[in-house]
């Protein structure tokens, strides 16, 4: 890992639109598929269901669940106008849309869509609790929010990233999780790790690497932790 | 974006309904114009197809 | 497999009073733990919560739960009175508890359970839509139905096993679950299914062996399809 | 099974409460006794700790 930004105080607009215009946005997609296919393919998405994409990046996940689930409608949300651009360009598909807009304040009606989706994007959010009420408003009832995230307090290798972004992240804890979404008036469907089985960890001659210091602690973060699922279902 | 977003858009300050000015399309592709709350008249552009709902103060940020 | 056997017309309480005194109850539980216990870990049961394990058999997801969450009461039903017996003696933990009873008339309050549980027993039921509106019945709101087969349409291998049971047993596919559970007033949280990983599959030389003709067969059987879980949630 | 068991339990038939008869102690445990339903009169026996809540007709069912 090295130091992208010491700057402070950037927004998530600013500190973005530099993600997508050096090509991060195809870096994520690449590694967060390992575990985002997963859980995507968990989602009770019946075809002709609208569904939104919160900080969607490169909006690979939407496009995903079209083709595999046939989802009417995907609505990529991102903060980043650049993001959003970016994600646009990698489709023709007119039932496919982005928008730049914040998760403190949703721009949809209530009970507008069918389910959410948001993968290593939640925890920016300026006031999660509020992007959960945010959720609950907008979702219809039995539809679902898939959060997935890989920066959590039980993943001990995560915590170190705040130190490389500018934006102040949250750090739940697996209960923390399930609670927030409790209190903002979702129900939980399930709480799950799951493993990244597919990123090539070296043989111990190899290590330490640039990143890892041990094999035994890139097994863990990968193959253990993964990433963290909590499903939220609007009552 | 196409017309069927604007149903279930919002303005995102008082999710008030918005009022689309100044359109252009390319078929059935509104590409460019202006999103108006029909509240608090606040108003949202879209740009090559995409629409920008930041709040204005998100919005007008500059670089630190 | 053999043809364990070949009776008609006997009831669940024959044919699986029979199972419980060959010690089968424990031979299920060996097998049905690789994939139950992923399913187990995803169940969002907080310390103190009732719950119901329906078809339990020799009673090991419930005592799962128990010591992995904290489950508060734990209560196993089962149609076999041989079978809650064999369970009620694998534990002498006060706080979990076995009745017998039949999936379509659920001898439990309205609004009663936190979670129900069921493993390789729900296509029993010989009404399964009723078996459902019972288990909405009997749940809370944002209660969850976590229903777990290996006995379903996509696995084809699993077709051939109703020859061996004397018990008519339904076969719904992954979307005839989804839509089950809508129409019986569940929500639809996830649908998943859970590979085998644990399961030995010998070498290609091995094959055919007793219960298998090829090596791929089995190890699509396992490690492909798995287990379908669906996981119904309360209004 | 524990009293704490009989405050959710129904008749399985009419899901009505169940009073408990002739019931048998060890300890907190409930080792035997009669479930009876308080509004058809239903019985159900608790044999060794574990009530049997199948109803009537399969409850008497006899080998085929
Ligand atoms: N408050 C906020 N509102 C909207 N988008 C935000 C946001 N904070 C962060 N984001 C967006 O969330 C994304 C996080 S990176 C993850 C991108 C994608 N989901 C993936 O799996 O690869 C970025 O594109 C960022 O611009
Ligand atoms: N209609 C019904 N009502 C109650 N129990 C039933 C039933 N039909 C089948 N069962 C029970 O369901 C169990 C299926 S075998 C599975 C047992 C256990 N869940 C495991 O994973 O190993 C048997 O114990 C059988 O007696």
């Amino acid at each position: 890992m090295r130091l992208e930004s010491e700057w402070s105080g950037m927004s998530v607009r600013e500190e973005f639109d530099d993600w997508a215009a050096s090509g991060r946005d195809k870096g994520m997609e690449e590694r967060h598929w390992h575990t985002a296919k997963h859980a995507l393919a968990r989602m009770p998405v019946e075809s002709g269901d609208v569904v939104l994409d919160l900080g969607c990046g490169s909006g690979y996940a939407g496009r995903a669940l079209r083709d595999t689930k046939g989802a009417g409608r995907i609505y990529g949300l991102d903060g980043s106008p650049e993001m959003a651009r970016n994600a646009a360009g990698y489709t023709d598909d007119s039932d496919v849309a982005y928008l730049v807009g914040d998760f403190d304040t949703l721009p949809f009606a209530d009970d507008s869509i069918d389910h959410v989706w948001s993968m290593e994007a939640f925890y920016y959010a300026a006031d999660p609790h509020n992007t959960l009420s945010e959720i609950a408003r907008i979702l219809r009832p039995g539809g679902t929010f898939y959060c997935a995230v890989n920066y959590y307090e039980e993943n001990v290798y995560s915590h170190e990233w705040q130190e490389f972004i500018s934006i102040e992240m949250t750090r739940w804890d697996r209960e923390q999780y399930r609670a927030a979404f409790r209190e903002a008036g979702l129900y939980v469907g399930e709480q799950d790790t799951i493993p990244d089985r597919e990123i090539e960890i070296p043989e111990a001659a190899a290590f330490p690497t640039d990143d890892w210091d041990t094999r035994e602690a890139m097994v863990e973060r990968y193959r253990e932790l993964g990433t963290l699922l909590t499903v939220g279902v609007a009552p | 974006m196409k017309e069927s977003l604007l149903e279930i858009l919002r303005c995102p300050l008082d999710k008030h309904e918005l009022e689309l000015e100044d359109a252009e399309y390319d078929g059935e592709e509104i590409v460019a114009g202006v999103l108006v709350c029909a509240e608090c008249g606040e108003r949202y552009p879209i740009e090559d197809g995409i629409p920008n709902l930041l709040p204005p103060d998100m919005r007008e940020e500059t670089p630190a």
